[in-house]
């Protein structure tokens, strides 16, 4: 069997992200897409681990830990901006959404 | 030194119980309200007694400056500007928070703190059922907070912000009561008449930074004193005269004197704090602290000689016919600053400093006394509901005797000594060029006592005037007002004491402190062959002539006069007693219990609120005239405009939309529309648009990278 | 059974057999797929758990253990619980009778491809960046050593140490953001 | 809580009628203001048939409204239609924690329409049985109240001890809950041989008792939290609804029917009525603590001044009240309980009114609850203390 | 014996750390069936506790005094019928229970019985268990989601929410604790749950008597809190059958229901391991310093064996008490059994304990004092198991919002405090 690689681990969250970029793209539902950037993060955070892991030093784990933070972050803001949007339209529908577009 | 060297530390901690109010204090008690708010003030007070024992030591009494500078504030950078004297040196435009402890500033230090520490104590007594306690304690100590930046500010620039700060805590507590409209309106006027006199600080300052290159006052009186500029030197009287403007706004004096009668709406501890012992010398502090400039503008000296003078009997003579008992007090410190000023004026510093120094004590006594009378009468403030108070409430009785002593200038009080020693500066004072001045000064004394006795007896003597549910309800204070009424008595009694004037075998200790702060002044002059203006102590151990003493006498003389006729008018004053000015002279009565009917003439014509006929002056009035203006000339003069306009713009509307429109417009936006197609492409309000549009944008990063 | 027992190579023996990582692989990117095609949220966000914990898995193979746990009590401990609580604040119900999928299905799912093509051709093209063989990193002490670059080690401040405050506060205001945004207003 | 109204069940399940239907943006529960919910009749702390439907914002209680009647009998009916002394044992089913005091009042009514007095001994042995049940009802109240607040072991505690009351009034009369234990003019029975000595040895044993559930409880600090200002009734608002009994006097009013206008023994016996200070929660359970210490008390000088003599008075055989009406109250465990009878002269009461203390007290729980959450909701209606017989009658 | 039994019975390793994957998963299987165990038998204690705490006698009739009662429980839940409510989300509904108890299970990976006696010793040891617990908060949620019921779904919202915050408290206490470990030379710290107890070990002091009162505060912050993560009595928020019946779980029955109980039952016990393992010296013999020399260390390894001979007497005692009726009979020889097999355990703990003692018998010895480890730590865990029971019996229960307040507004700030102490009096002292 062919030993894993960095590249095995790359194409894996290449996966993850762009079905995460999918969901972005064609989901309607604002929470779906919410957790779809979850998803983009967390293949970002793969591939810093594995890019950690071949180079041998820990810098990249640190860069993912703070991805994590942020990850966390942009999950309470997100969820709350959705929360608050709900109130006001009662939709979470993100085609529902255009009002910057007037 | 551990408490010099952090003497920057001092303003901060009132502060810090400032911010404690504001942050907490609507949520804290009122024991921890009291330990806070009087727990900065007891460690300001220790913390300034330390501080200037430490000083002495530092100094060893050659009054060297001790100057603490922290960084830089407010600075330009390295941007330079050019100074037009220094050489025409290149200068940075920067202010230090910088600290300066000098025997000036010593003397302020004691007796801000000290004299502010006895009637926060006050405070808790005469506010403790007032709404808004904690906010009150912390406009307290807000005050203190910028009382002691101004005092320690080693720059004109720092000083400023302190007294601008003094300026809005005086604006917050006058307005205290907000929700009465004549406490809020005194509350403007206030500021608004500070505003002026502050345009005049600071354009005084800038003055000076232009003209020296620094704000430093260091730096200033070295200049100064370097000899480069002559006596008289038109800039450095501009600047002079500048700054007294800014003094005559904060320290009341005529013509801005208006704002300080108001401001006695606000809670009495205010009136004696701010009104009467701290804020209002800031003015005094201020001319005190530039000598060196106005040593060198003989002009600005006269100005401010002459303005005392004439403040000082004029307010006097306000104070003759008040009936509401605060606001003979507030004539009363008008007229007192207005002597202050005469001793700075004719160069008598130190009288001037000294005067300062005894007034805050023998003021704010009289001022708290007042309190506690209004406190002790249920809110009322007219003198002719009041009477036979001399039993219900015998301490604040006692020593507000002590404060009237004090005032009126009866040895061995300290009103006399300071009091004294300005009349005799005065009559003394460039050979005698003066003496007009001194006749008005003794003027003043003279009425001074009269009104404060007219005070006394119709408070504390005459028969009981109130009414009978008020006389009931007449009760005695809490310990925390009667015990700084005590201290503050003793210190009216003892204060002057310390400038024992030699002519009297004492040594003038006071005097001697501050002197080497115009020591270099008194040379100055003595140089000019103006010899009258030399700082006291040194004076007097130059002459000693009977003048003095029969001068002296005088004095005594007046305030005795003055007690009589008090006596004789007031003595049974009954239901409807009458006031001898009335009875002897009724139109001055009228026109004195209408002050001189200054608030309306300003009003004629500053603020224009009054017509005079049918013409608005002043600020009102400029504005209708511009509205006049606009509406009768500009306007109609637009609406013809308009009309050939029209009749130009018939005929371009038709060129507009054939040729324009149709050629020229449409056809463009015609063409436009493929193109804004795209172009709309980025702004669909779609939030997955813009992110298929950054996945573009990674694509295209993508392949450039890969394929570069 | 035997082979089981030699492979005692301590800490250089690998955490498993290469099997699992393409079982957490594929359990990750079915998942994943699973996330974004699901009807029902709450579906959604039961497949997203599922994925980051085999991330998680992914990340114990890579000897990350520390990263691993911060994953699991962050997202799935934290994050997820935040996901389900707000599924369930904005009432799902109607999701049901609408469409899954915006009008831009197809120019994403485009778009996506395009990404995902781009990716395999910038591996395929830079495969000799990548070596086959790994690093060996201690895993023992793995947190000691972050620690040591997030907070610094014998009396010196870290390289990270700044930057972790930072996160820190952008974590704080966060909170406030969510707070406020979401408070009622009386 | 059980949904039974329909209307309210939809709301609760987040869509109203309008909006199953129509295409209208459903609003979720969460969001809304005002959600209606049903406890009862169903529910393990109703303590019975109590159906309230309650108003919530949240979980704070905008407003309560009580339904009743789940287990009305018809009792005042029944009077009419029964003799005097046939209908004395209807009224045990109406408290029927607190049965004795129920026939105590009944049987003084008729007694003083009757115009007769029982004989000292009855009087006395009335006190003994009465007091005895007001500790036992009491401690039924103790132990569901606990129970109610998630204290499971009180209630082992209390039924332990209430047992021994319950023995001594099953060898008295032969019933244990339901005792019908006097008769108009006195009691029927004479005490049993070790009567005083059983209930001297009783009050013995239960006193340290007493002392064991204010250890689990009264210093508990999550039982402090939990009742300490939750239902504060006023004094005024207490008398304005009429509430009597413990609650009343948790409130500082001190009106005991055995002190204002005594009755039976009450008069030659020492005892202090318990008044609490702010009229919550905790105060009525110090209260009624107290009492039981009282009651206690009226026992043990009641037992030991049992005087002897007959224990019944001359009835006449066929109880014929002349024509009038009389009132009559006793202070019951829960209250003041009063009967009012119209008598047109004949065997038959004409009209017979209970005013029951426990329904009368319930009006009081939507002026204790309003503004408190829905967990305090249960232990106010354990505070209260009813007894939905009684309330439905 | 196999070779590689014999090999590993006298291994200091843990399995995971010799990578030995067959002992590994005996650990799995005999923690699975250990726990599943305990649970029953916490079941039963619970009942018969709780009914003596309350002058009751609790289960009597199914085997001698109930003891057969959790067995008969289970085959009834296991028989009932599963019901699963109209409108609710069945694959979820289905799958609630199992996150719960898969979160519940999982954490036992790392818990050590003894220095050698846990299925890995993992670097992150403690983190994975906070992690992992943390998990259970979704099969609370999602059971409470899938019902389709409000009084679930509320009580799911309540007890995820009261999970969530007390997490808080207790993740910080935790801290605490692992701040103790680093206070070494080294000055670094381990999150390893058997590197923690060894940290004890080298110190010479169980954390909670660290800093005293530090390591104790921290430790009561983290016994209160692990109430309240467990949703246990007086936090019991979420099955409050006063006001919500049953919460989160008032739609499940048979089986499912009897898995939530598990998990629960089962966080118990791991919440009282990681605080024995934080605090109470894990799998240290208490007075380990204080009375040392081999004959103290003869007078505690004997401990295991007399419990068990204690057990054994009381179940003899209850045969001689028992009625004497032959109606009896059936349960009387049941408990004598019972009583039997206790002592031939306590016989055979005496014989390893004895042999343990003589040289050169390598095995035993190792045996002894596996023997000895395990049975401190569980003893341990059995007093935290008999806390739980005697809170249920004695408090009453939070109220929502005070829970929540005691949760923010008094742990937290505890909690919070006792970290920076701890760390500042680590600086002083180092």
């Amino acid at each position: 069997m062919v030993p894993i690689s960095t590249l095995h681990y790359l194409i894996v969250a290449a996966a993850l992200f762009v079905l995460g970029v999918v969901g972005v793209l064609t989901r309607r539902n604002l929470v779906v897409i919410l957790m779809s950037i979850e998803l983009i993060l967390n293949a970002v955070n793969l591939n810093l681990v594995a890019f950690s892991r071949m180079w041998g030093n820990l810098h990249g784990q640190v860069f993912s830990i703070f991805i994590t933070a942020d990850a966390a972050a942009e999950a309470a803001a997100g969820l709350g901006i959705l929360i608050a949007f709900f109130r006001n339209k009662e939709t979470v529908n993100v085609d529902e959404i255009d009002l910057l577009k007037w | 030194m551990l408490f010099l060297n952090h003497v920057y530390l001092l303003p901060i901690v009132p502060a810090v119980g400032a911010a404690v109010m504001f942050f907490f204090g609507r949520r804290l008690r009122k024991i921890a309200i009291d330990t806070v708010c009087i727990g900065v003030i007891v460690v300001a007070f220790l913390f300034a007694c330390v501080t200037v024992a430490e000083y002495s030591s530092f100094a060893h009494g050659t009054g060297q400056a001790f100057e603490k500078i922290v960084y830089t504030w407010l600075g330009s950078g390295d941007a330079q500007l050019a100074s037009a004297m220094n050489g025409g040196a290149h200068q940075t435009f920067n202010a230090d928070a910088g600290f300066l402890l000098d025997p000036l500033s010593c003397v302020w230090l004691l007796f801000v703190t000290g004299v502010g520490l006895l009637i926060h104590i006050y405070s808790t007594g005469y506010m403790a059922h007032e709404g808004g306690y904690y906010r009150f304690f912390g406009y307290m100590n807000l005050f203190m907070f910028f009382m002691l930046t101004l005092i320690l500010a080693n720059n004109y620039m720092m000083m400023f912000v302190g007294w601008e700060g003094v300026g809005l805590s005086s604006y917050l507590l006058i307005g205290f009561y907000f929700h009465r409209h004549s406490a809020s309106s005194a509350a403007n006027k206030a500021f608004i008449v500070n505003r002026i006199g502050d345009v005049g600080f600071v354009l005084g300052a800038l003055t000076l930074f232009y003209y020296l290159g620094s704000f430093r006052f260091t730096d200033i009186n070295a200049l100064a004193r370097s000899g480069r500029f002559s006596i008289g030197d038109p800039v450095l009287s501009a600047a002079a005269l500048l700054l007294f403007v800014g003094a005559c706004g904060k320290s009341a004096q005529l013509p801005l004197y208006v704002w300080l009668p108001d401001a006695m709406e606000g809670p009495t501890p205010v009136s004696a704090l701010i009104h009467a012992a701290t804020m209002v010398t800031a003015g005094v502090y201020m001319v005190a602290r530039s000598n060196a400039i106005f040593v060198l503008a003989p002009g600005a000296m006269k100005t401010v000689a002459i303005v005392g003078a004439l403040t000082a009997i004029f307010a006097a003579s306000m104070a003759l016919v008040q009936n509401d008992i605060k606001r003979v007090l507030a004539y009363s410190t008008i007229s007192q600053l207005g002597y202050m000023f005469l001793a700075l004026g004719v160069g008598a510093f130190a009288a001037g400093v000294f005067h300062v120094f005894t007034h805050a004590f023998f003021k704010a006594l009289l001022f708290l006394g007042s309190g506690s009378i209004i406190q002790a009468m249920s809110g009322e403030q007219d003198m002719r509901n009041m009477g036979g108070l001399k039993d219900k409430i015998p301490t604040t009785h006692w020593t507000m005797f002590v404060g009237t002593l004090a005032i009126a200038g009866i040895f061995p009080f300290a009103g006399f000594f300071s009091k004294d020693a300005i009349l005799w500066q005065t009559w003394t004072s460039e050979g005698g060029a003066y003496r007009i001045l001194w006749f008005v000064g003794y003027a003043t004394a003279m009425m001074t006592a009269f009104y404060m006795f007219r005070l006394m007896y119709l408070t504390f003597y005459s028969r009981v005037r109130m009414s009978p549910a008020i006389r009931d309800k007449v009760h005695g204070l809490s310990k925390s007002m009667t015990a700084p009424l005590v201290i503050l008595a003793l210190c009216s009694l003892g204060a002057g004491w310390l400038s024992w004037p030699q002519s009297l075998g004492g040594s003038a200790r006071f005097e001697h402190f501050v002197e080497p702060v115009f020591a270099h002044e008194a040379v100055v002059l003595e140089h000019a062959g103006k010899s009258g203006q030399v700082s006291a102590g040194e004076k007097e151990a130059q002459h000693t002539d009977k003048a003095e003493y029969l001068l002296m006498i005088l004095s005594l003389a007046a305030g005795a006069a003055g007690w009589g006729v008090a006596h004789n008018a007031y003595r049974n004053a009954g239901k409807d007693y009458a006031e001898p000015i009335a009875q002897k002279l009724p139109r001055l009565y009228g026109l004195l219990y209408n002050k001189w009917f200054v608030d309306e003439t300003y009003d004629y014509v500053f603020t224009g609120r009054r017509k005079l006929g049918n013409v608005t002056l002043g600020a009102l009035g400029v504005g209708e005239a511009a509205s006049w203006f606009d509406t009768k000339i500009v306007d109609s003069a637009i609406n013809d405009v308009g009309w050939v306009t029209r009749a130009a713009s018939t005929l371009s509307a038709w060129f507009d939309r054939w040729i324009v429109d149709g050629l020229a417009v449409r056809g463009i936006a015609y063409l436009t529309l493929p193109f804004a197609y795209v172009a709309r492409l980025f702004e669909w309000g779609l939030v997955q648009w813009y992110a298929l549009i950054m996945v573009a944008g990674l694509i295209g990063f993508g392949v450039y990278y890969v394929w570069k | 059974m035997n082979s089981a027992i030699n492979a005692t190579n301590a800490t250089m023996a690998p955490v498993a057999t290469p099997y699992f990582f393409y079982g957490l692989a594929t359990l990750a990117i079915v998942s994943a797929f699973l996330v974004i095609t699901r009807r029902n949220v709450v579906h959604s966000a039961l497949a997203l758990i599922v994925t980051l914990l085999s991330v998680a898995g992914l990340y114990l193979m890579l000897y990350a253990p520390f990263v691993a746990g911060v994953q699991i009590i962050v997202y799935a401990g934290g994050v997820m619980v935040l996901f389900l609580f707000v599924i369930m604040l904005v009432n799902i119900d109607r999701s049901y009778k609408e469409k899954r999928f915006s009008g831009l299905w197809p120019i994403g799912l485009a778009a996506a491809s395009a990404l995902f093509t781009l990716f395999l051709f910038a591996f395929i093209k830079g495969r000799a960046l990548f070596p086959d063989r790994m690093m060996l990193l201690p895993e023992s002490s793995n947190t000691q050593q972050i620690a040591g670059l997030l907070y610094g080690d014998a009396g010196k401040m870290g390289q990270y140490t700044f930057a972790f405050e930072i996160a820190s506060l952008l974590l704080l205001v966060a909170i406030l953001a969510a707070v406020v945004m979401t408070k009622k207003r009386a | 809580m059980t949904l039974s109204d329909e209307n309210a069940a939809n709301i609760v399940a987040g869509t109203t009628q309008d909006h199953v239907s129509g295409n209208d943006s459903p609003k979720t529960y969460l969001d809304s203001n005002e959600l209606i919910i049903n406890m009862g009749p169903q529910h393990p702390a109703t303590h019975g048939v109590l159906r309230v439907i309650l108003k919530l914002d949240g979980e704070r209680v905008l407003g309560t409204e009580c339904v009743i009647g789940y287990l009305h009998r018809g009792v005042e009916k029944i009077a009419e239609n029964r003799t005097y002394a046939m209908f004395n044992p209807y009224v045990d089913r109406m408290d029927y924690v607190a049965a004795v005091s129920n026939g105590l009042g009944y049987c003084e009514a008729v007694e003083k329409l009757l115009n007769v007095e029982a004989p000292a001994r009855a009087k006395y042995i009335r006190v003994i049985l009465a007091e005895l049940n007001r500790i036992a009802s009491h401690q039924l109240w103790l132990g569901t109240h606990a129970l109610d607040i998630g204290a499971m072991t009180p209630l082992f505690y209390t039924f332990r001890d209430r047992e021994e009351i319950l023995k001594i009034f099953e060898k008295y009369c032969g019933a244990r809950l339901t005792t019908h234990a006097f008769r108009i003019g006195g009691c029927l029975y004479e005490t049993y041989a070790g009567f005083e000595k059983e209930v001297k040895n009783f009050v013995k044993f239960v006193t340290p008792k007493i002392d064991e559930y204010e250890a689990l409880l009264t210093g508990n600090r999550i039982w402090m939290e939990r009742t300490k200002n939750v239902g504060v009734i006023s004094g005024p608002d207490c008398i304005a609804l009429g509430v009597t009994g413990p609650v009343l006097r948790a409130s500082g009013v001190q009106w005991d029917v055995r002190k204002a206008q005594p009755y039976a023994a009450y008069s030659e016996f020492e005892f202090e009525i318990p008044v609490g200070t702010t009229g919550d929660t905790y105060d009525r359970y110090l209260v009624r603590m107290s009492e039981m210490r009282q009651s206690l008390r009226i026992i043990e000088q009641a037992v030991n001044g049992l005087p002897e003599g007959p224990i019944m008075a001359k009835v006449p055989k066929v109880i014929k009240p002349p024509v009038g009406e009389i009132y009559h109250s006793i202070e019951s465990p829960k209250g003041e309980l009063g009967y009012f009878i119209v008598s047109d002269g004949t065997t038959q009461p004409y009209r017979l009114r209970v005013r029951p203390p426990s329904f009368v007290n319930l009006q009081a729980l939507d002026v204790m609850v309003r503004g408190l959450l829905v967990a305090d909701v249960v232990a106010v209606i354990g505070t209260i203390d009813i007894v939905l017989g009684e309330v439905d009658r | 014996m196999p070779d590689f039994v014999t090999s590993y019975l006298g291994s200091t390793l843990t399995p995971g750390e010799a990578g030995n994957q067959f002992w590994a998963l005996v650990y799995v299987f005999v923690i699975f069936a250990g726990v599943s165990l305990a649970v029953m038998s916490m079941n039963w204690l619970e009942r018969k506790a709780l009914a003596h705490f309350q002058i009751r006698l609790g289960p009597m009739r199914t085997g001698p005094h109930g003891l057969l009662q959790p067995i008969a429980d289970a085959i009834k839940l296991l028989l009932k019928e599963d019901i699963i409510p109209a409108g609710a989300d069945r694959f979820v509904f289905w799958v609630a229970p199992l996150i719960g108890l898969l979160a519940a299970f999982t954490v036992y990976t790392v818990i050590p019985f003894g220095p050698s006696q846990a299925v890995s010793d993992m670097n992150i040891g403690i983190l994975f268990m906070l992690g992992v617990s943390s998990l259970g908060v979704l099969g609370v949620v999602v059971a409470g989601w899938a019902s389709n019921s409000n009084y679930p779904l509320i009580g799911a919202l309540r007890s995820s929410a009261q999970m969530v915050s007390y997490e808080v408290a207790m993740g910080l206490a935790v801290v605490s604790a692992i701040l103790m470990t680093s206070l070494n030379e080294t000055g670094t710290g381990t999150l390893s749950m058997i590197g923690i107890v060894r940290a004890q070990q080298e110190q010479g002091v169980w954390f909670i008597f660290k800093f005293f009162p530090l390591g104790l505060i921290a430790f009561i912050v983290f016994a209160i809190a692990m109430v309240a993560e467990t949703n246990r009595a007086p936090f019991d928020m979420a099955e409050a059958e006063s006001e919500l019946t049953a919460g989160y779980h008032t739609e499940y029955s048979g089986l499912r229901w009897s898995l939530f109980m598990l998990a629960e039952y089962a966080a118990m016990i791991s919440v009282s391991s990681i605080a024995v393992t934080l605090w109470l010296g894990g799998w240290m013999r208490p007075f380990s310093r204080l009375l040392r020399g081999s004959a103290w260390d003869l007078i505690f390894s004997l401990f295991p064996a007399v419990t068990f001979m204690g057990l054994a007497a009381v179940a003899f005692v209850g045969v001689v008490r028992m009625p004497r009726r032959s109606d009896f009979k059936v349960q009387k020889i049941g408990l004598a059994v019972f009583g039997w097999l206790l002592g031939f355990i306590a016989l055979m703990l005496l014989i390893i304990a004895i042999a343990g003692r003589s040289n050169g018998a390598a095995i035993p010895s190792t045996v002894n004092q596996s023997i000895g480890y395990i049975y401190w730590f569980l003893l341990k865990v059995a007093v935290f198991m008999y806390l739980f029971i005697w809170y249920r019996a004695t408090w009453p229960r939070y109220r929502f919002d005070q829970l929540m307040r005691v949760g923010w507004k008094v742990l937290l700030p505890i909690s919070l405090t006792v970290l920076v102490a701890t760390a500042i009096v680590g600086i002083l002292l180092s």
